[in-house]
């Protein structure tokens, strides 16, 4: 009766537990904290906390691969898949990070955007972080130009989009990319505050804005449609994430389509995130993840960020010395994106200066502008480093 | 080694290796260059484009006032003419809650700030076609 | 520096633009015009319109299949396909169109058809519409058999039979005729009243007809099984199109299962239109559209649509030679379904005559028999002309 | 050829391009008669099993009056004997929710027309076994 | 004209129809009548009994599996297959049941058993019946080893369970496993309170519990993390199942991610539900049902359940025996699972007795650890007999 | 034959036919004492780890009481410490709903057993970061 018993054990994953996973392990209870403690985006973080959990279990192979047998025009399973390796599918396929934005954009009021076109510019000047975080990563020599480009693609603030360019460009990276995308989207109001105050002077940061204009419902569908046609004809490749974030917020401007706009915010999107959330924690076992590389993301990102914000803040001091009247250099961080948490960052630097600044709707145009930029920029990397 | 064939080099994982670290450098800052400016002339044009389409949709506004009453979808916004009706509507919201709110508080002796009243809709038909089918009165009233 | 920049242009849309591309796209702002302002079965016309639009942008690629190497019992996806191509095979296994069945089942109410089952009658005869039109794309010579039973379709007014008809005998013609059948779906209130009225004379659109009976909750049971049942067997190729309508209808009328009739009449059918409605506006690429084939799918279509509405009067006025109790020949064009607009058209032109009379009730007999009518005359069409 | 030749010929979209014109409207037209007749024979079939399914039902009905209430998912229906029940519940509703709107109405002095109240529902219970699983008081009562 | 009606005739299902065909019809027709006028487990049972009325009705193909060709690098699919086969893959590949098990745990409140641990040692001691079940079958003659245990985890009392499992050890029993555990689960007012009653003595029936302790948030936070890399460290095979339901759990737990707990529990778990239900009816071909092996397994699953609520009991007795307080026997049986219901009969077995005696809430630490026992005891079947 | 090998055999379709039924049966009884008995260690350990984990937290608790505020997302359950809160909140709800209740049945002249209210509730921001992008004003309260 010992031999059945023993051969019990050896199947256990006590005896497979490498100490690389249970160091995973521990991120992974890290980062459960972070989201649910610290509520550090937790509608992402505890998915991709609990998928880095699952595939850190040894011998429950979630995320194995079937065993296929072709033969004769047909193919058969002789051994399924795991779980979270079917799920996968939406994320490397490059499925599900689209259908996010499909939400986002039924979720999203371009208003501020429309009532001030001029955001469109903070929200490109923001992406700069993108590129030298790109010639950061080269210059590392650690990484070639498909990674070097998904680590940029932290810099961009927008979650999908990183998935989605990593998932194509360096899927074996996409775990600590991803990681690091939503971590530092959380940690904004900690990141931005100093760079901003570092590069503005009081008396900028007191700038007041005039109201915006009203949108009319005319410009509001007409919108999504431009930006549509005019990105995908200039950047191909970010036809799919634009055209559908566009998509989603035709389905909220035309107003005649509400069960599919409610459908696409809340049911949808919230399956996919499920889904992805799992499933890209999942991407990060400990073989992929404890490595010098995912060192060297985490302070690339970290730097990213930081670019980014002083991109979109000095473009809008440098457009102060063209412009009549001058914008609030503060609403220039907020082009990162990290939606809508930068752009209460610029409220709130704002206001510490001046309590009567509401500077909120006036970030919004550069915040959601930052979303097309980062797609833009995701897109113009696709072209150069895809397949 | 023109500019072209480098780029082609580092763009492909394979002979990236063999590049050497200027070259890569070099690469890198043209990529950057490159993409800065197609990120930036991507958002400019789209910049003149909306200005553009603002310009002529309100300028057609000016000539023909809209009355087109705005669905309640989409909350905060409102053209220049529905404005003041969207505003009315608001404050009726409001007010209704408010009293609401008020004769709730009255009869439990408790303060307002506790009670939010979520739940009081005007009529919003989003149902599609094929759910009307069921409700033939609601249908006659509309014909 | 010139040449990479060069190489750029060269990679943009704008480059490879075709001039049949564009027309496409102001394809797709008509019918985007036509769903938002005209509110023309907008929850269809516009996520085909948008599927339209994106399928015709340059490059992009959303209908992309992917790049595989099959080799040692393994599959290995080399360069992943488009975003749509993905969604489209739900179109083209056949999954989408019965699960929107499932959910239209939840969604309607069969009592009128059990309190009058002589609808079904009318529900036939509005079928003939496309099997009349299956003749004259047979005679035009432009069509095989296959290509004129999926236009002949467009006469079942009933969008996902018409998709789940197409996509099986041929899918290269699903974008027109998806899109023809939703157009002329939403301009039943055009077409109809004057078929209507030119076959009726002013007496018959002025017959009042009996309130229907109540229908007990037993009867509502047993009619979705009973239903299921007897097309299946008669008409095996339907199964799968009834089967999930009656499914649904189970659903909503054992009162047992109000959470599975809340998902598949909200969330699900939510989701799988989108999904749907892009992917067939998808297949519309200016090269499968801008042809002669169009233009005959379009006319072909409005006849098929007028035969329809004229077979459901005439048999009703041949009827009412036997009955004792005369029945209204308006409630005979709802049988070709369009549910519940044509039910409605019944209503107001029967009203036009005789302000009193209430027709609607009556009319939603055929309406819904003509759905039933339309899965059988596709499922016909597949048992003579499927693979 | 026979007719069965012919229909297979047509049904292939490699052989139907050989048959000649008059061929093809032939099979055409067998296509149609047949189709037109396997449709309207489905139809009227389904028409007999519902009338007799219906007589059947009611008979039974007849003989022994069910009493068994009606979900509220179906509203629009009730058998003979569940009319008057429904109705009064129907009624009740209504007088529900005209007292609350008029109260509303009256404290706002606004008009009862901009007042809609979509929220007053009777119990019903839809949540599956396992969502009950945490509601113990709940079930308490109804053990 | 007669040669392509008898055409006609001999494709329909009527020419095909077998005696075996019929018989399957009458037994979805009795399932219905069990779900809907019974209101036996009507959330599976509906969809089941459907799904046995649809794979039954000859010709309609809903089950057929694709005709695929694959050449040059390509899978091209000839014939679509059904549509109840392309949502069967669910079932097959192990995505369905983890996915309900996200909603179960999504709805399940572990406070009781967390408050009281010693329901675990319950939760197992009902899991007997899965194993002397396996002894059964294997002495029956009748089943191998996979089958066996197949037929086991019925005693499980846990729908999803014993489909996860089947459908990897035995899927050509899938359809009479799933029948039978659903059935008995909704059977358990009738087949566990003689067994309880004859168990226990009328004093020990009366036996008061304690009121249980208030269960910190933290705990309850902590519990589902726990549980995850406890059980699957040392069941490895169990972790999907276990992972996926204690996710739903924290979802619910941790009190951030509100939207996620709300479509696990809501549209995610009904539409996998009515994908699961119908699929696993359509298994239900008269060819595989209609066996001996069905009646030896509709025998052998009652006597698992019996035997696991005996065991439940038994174990209550004698833990009586070391423990101070003693605990009520009537609250083993609820260990079998099949949530909530044996938690019910524990308590109106238990106020039969003595009216004041309330213990519903002691019976569902029992009755959720009831689940994780089952999930436990397949992944030690999938692990000694799987591939 | 050794036990592993014999129940290597038992487990594999293909040679479990060749066992006499005495092995298979014997193999069968290993397999219910292996399953049992991990079932239960399984579960046994669980039961230590857990009442250990509460041991852990309640002692924390002791030492430095927490005061957070439990969210509205589980409603029974409550820790030591909450409970007051949570109950007072709880008994606000009921008598909320009780007076809603009492003065909707005084008008309407009917029993309180027939009407249920379920639509007053708390505000619980369950929207997602995204989500609240639109709602500008709610934000500025917030900062
Ligand atoms: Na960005
Ligand atoms: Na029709
Ligand atoms: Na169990």
């Amino acid at each position: 009766m010992l031999e059945p018993i023993l051969a019990f054990f050896k199947s256990t994953g006590f005896f497979a537990l490498t100490p690389g996973a249970v160091v995973m392990m521990g991120v992974a209870c890290i980062l459960l904290y972070l989201a649910i403690v610290k509520k550090f985006e937790p509608l992402l973080l505890v998915p991709i906390a609990f998928g880095v959990l699952l595939t850190n279990l040894p011998l429950a192979g979630m995320m194995a691969p079937p065993i296929l047998e072709i033969k004769n025009n047909m193919i058969h399973t002789i051994v399924p898949g795991g779980l979270l390796y079917y799920l996968y599918q939406g994320d490397c396929l490059g499925i599900f990070p689209p259908l996010i934005f499909l939400g986002v954009g039924a979720m999203t009021d371009f208003g501020p955007l429309i009532a001030n076109p001029k955001s469109l510019l903070l929200g490109a000047a923001a992406q700069v972080g993108i590129f030298l975080t790109f010639i950061g990563a080269i210059s590392s020599g650690l990484f070639n130009a498909q990674e070097a480009a998904s680590i940029g693609i932290i810099g961009g603030a927008d979650g999908p989009t990183a998935i989605f360019l990593s998932a194509k460009l360096a899927p074996h990276l996409l775990g600590p990319i991803a990681i690091a995308a939503y971590s530092y989207m959380a940690m904004v109001p900690i990141i931005q505050p100093p760079i901003m105050r570092l590069l503005t002077t009081k008396k900028e940061r007191m700038i007041r804005m005039t109201q915006l204009r009203e949108v009319s419902k005319k410009e509001r569908i007409l919108f999504p449609i431009i930006v549509t046609v005019v990105v995908s004809l200039m950047v191909p490749p970010a036809g799919t994430l634009i055209g559908m974030l566009m998509l989603g917020n035709l389905f909220r401007e035309s107003g005649v389509v509400g069960r599919l706009e409610d459908t696409a915010k809340n049911a949808l999107i919230n399956i996919i995130t499920i889904f992805l959330g799992v499933t890209v924690g999942a991407t990060a076992s400990a073989e992929h993840f404890l490595t010098v590389q995912t060192l060297a993301i985490l302070g690339l990102g970290v730097i990213a960020f930081a670019v980014g914000t002083a991109g979109g803040v000095l473009l809008a001091k440098l457009m102060n010395n063209f412009l009549q009247v001058p914008i609030n250099p503060l609403i220039g961080s907020a082009g990162v994106s990290a939606v809508p948490m930068a752009a209460r960052v610029s409220q709130v630097v704002g206001q510490k200066e001046d309590p009567g600044n509401f500077l909120l709707m006036h970030a919004m145009g550069p915040n959601v502008a930052g979303v097309i930029g980062s797609a833009v920029a995701a897109g113009v990397m696709l072209s150069l480093f895809g397949k | 080694m023109t500019i072209s064939e480098l780029l082609a080099q580092f763009a492909n994982p394979e002979t990236i290796k063999s590049l050497a670290f200027t070259h890569k450098l070099l690469a890198g800052l043209i990529t950057t260059v490159l993409g800065i400016g197609i990120t930036f002339l991507a958002l400019i044009t789209l910049q003149f484009l909306i200005s553009w389409m603002a310009r002529l949709v309100n300028r057609t506004a000016a000539a023909a006032p809209i009355k087109a009453s705005q669905p309640a979808a989409a909350p905060p916004r409102s053209s220049a003419t529905d404005e003041q009706k969207e505003h009315s509507e608001q404050k009726n919201d409001n007010e209704l809650v408010a009293v609401i709110t008020a004769v709730i508080a009255m009869k439990m002796k408790t303060t307002i700030d506790n009670i939010v009243i979520k739940n009081i809709k005007k009529i919003e038909d989003r149902s599609p076609l094929w759910n009307r089918a069921g409700i033939i009165e609601q249908m006659n009233t509309r014909l």
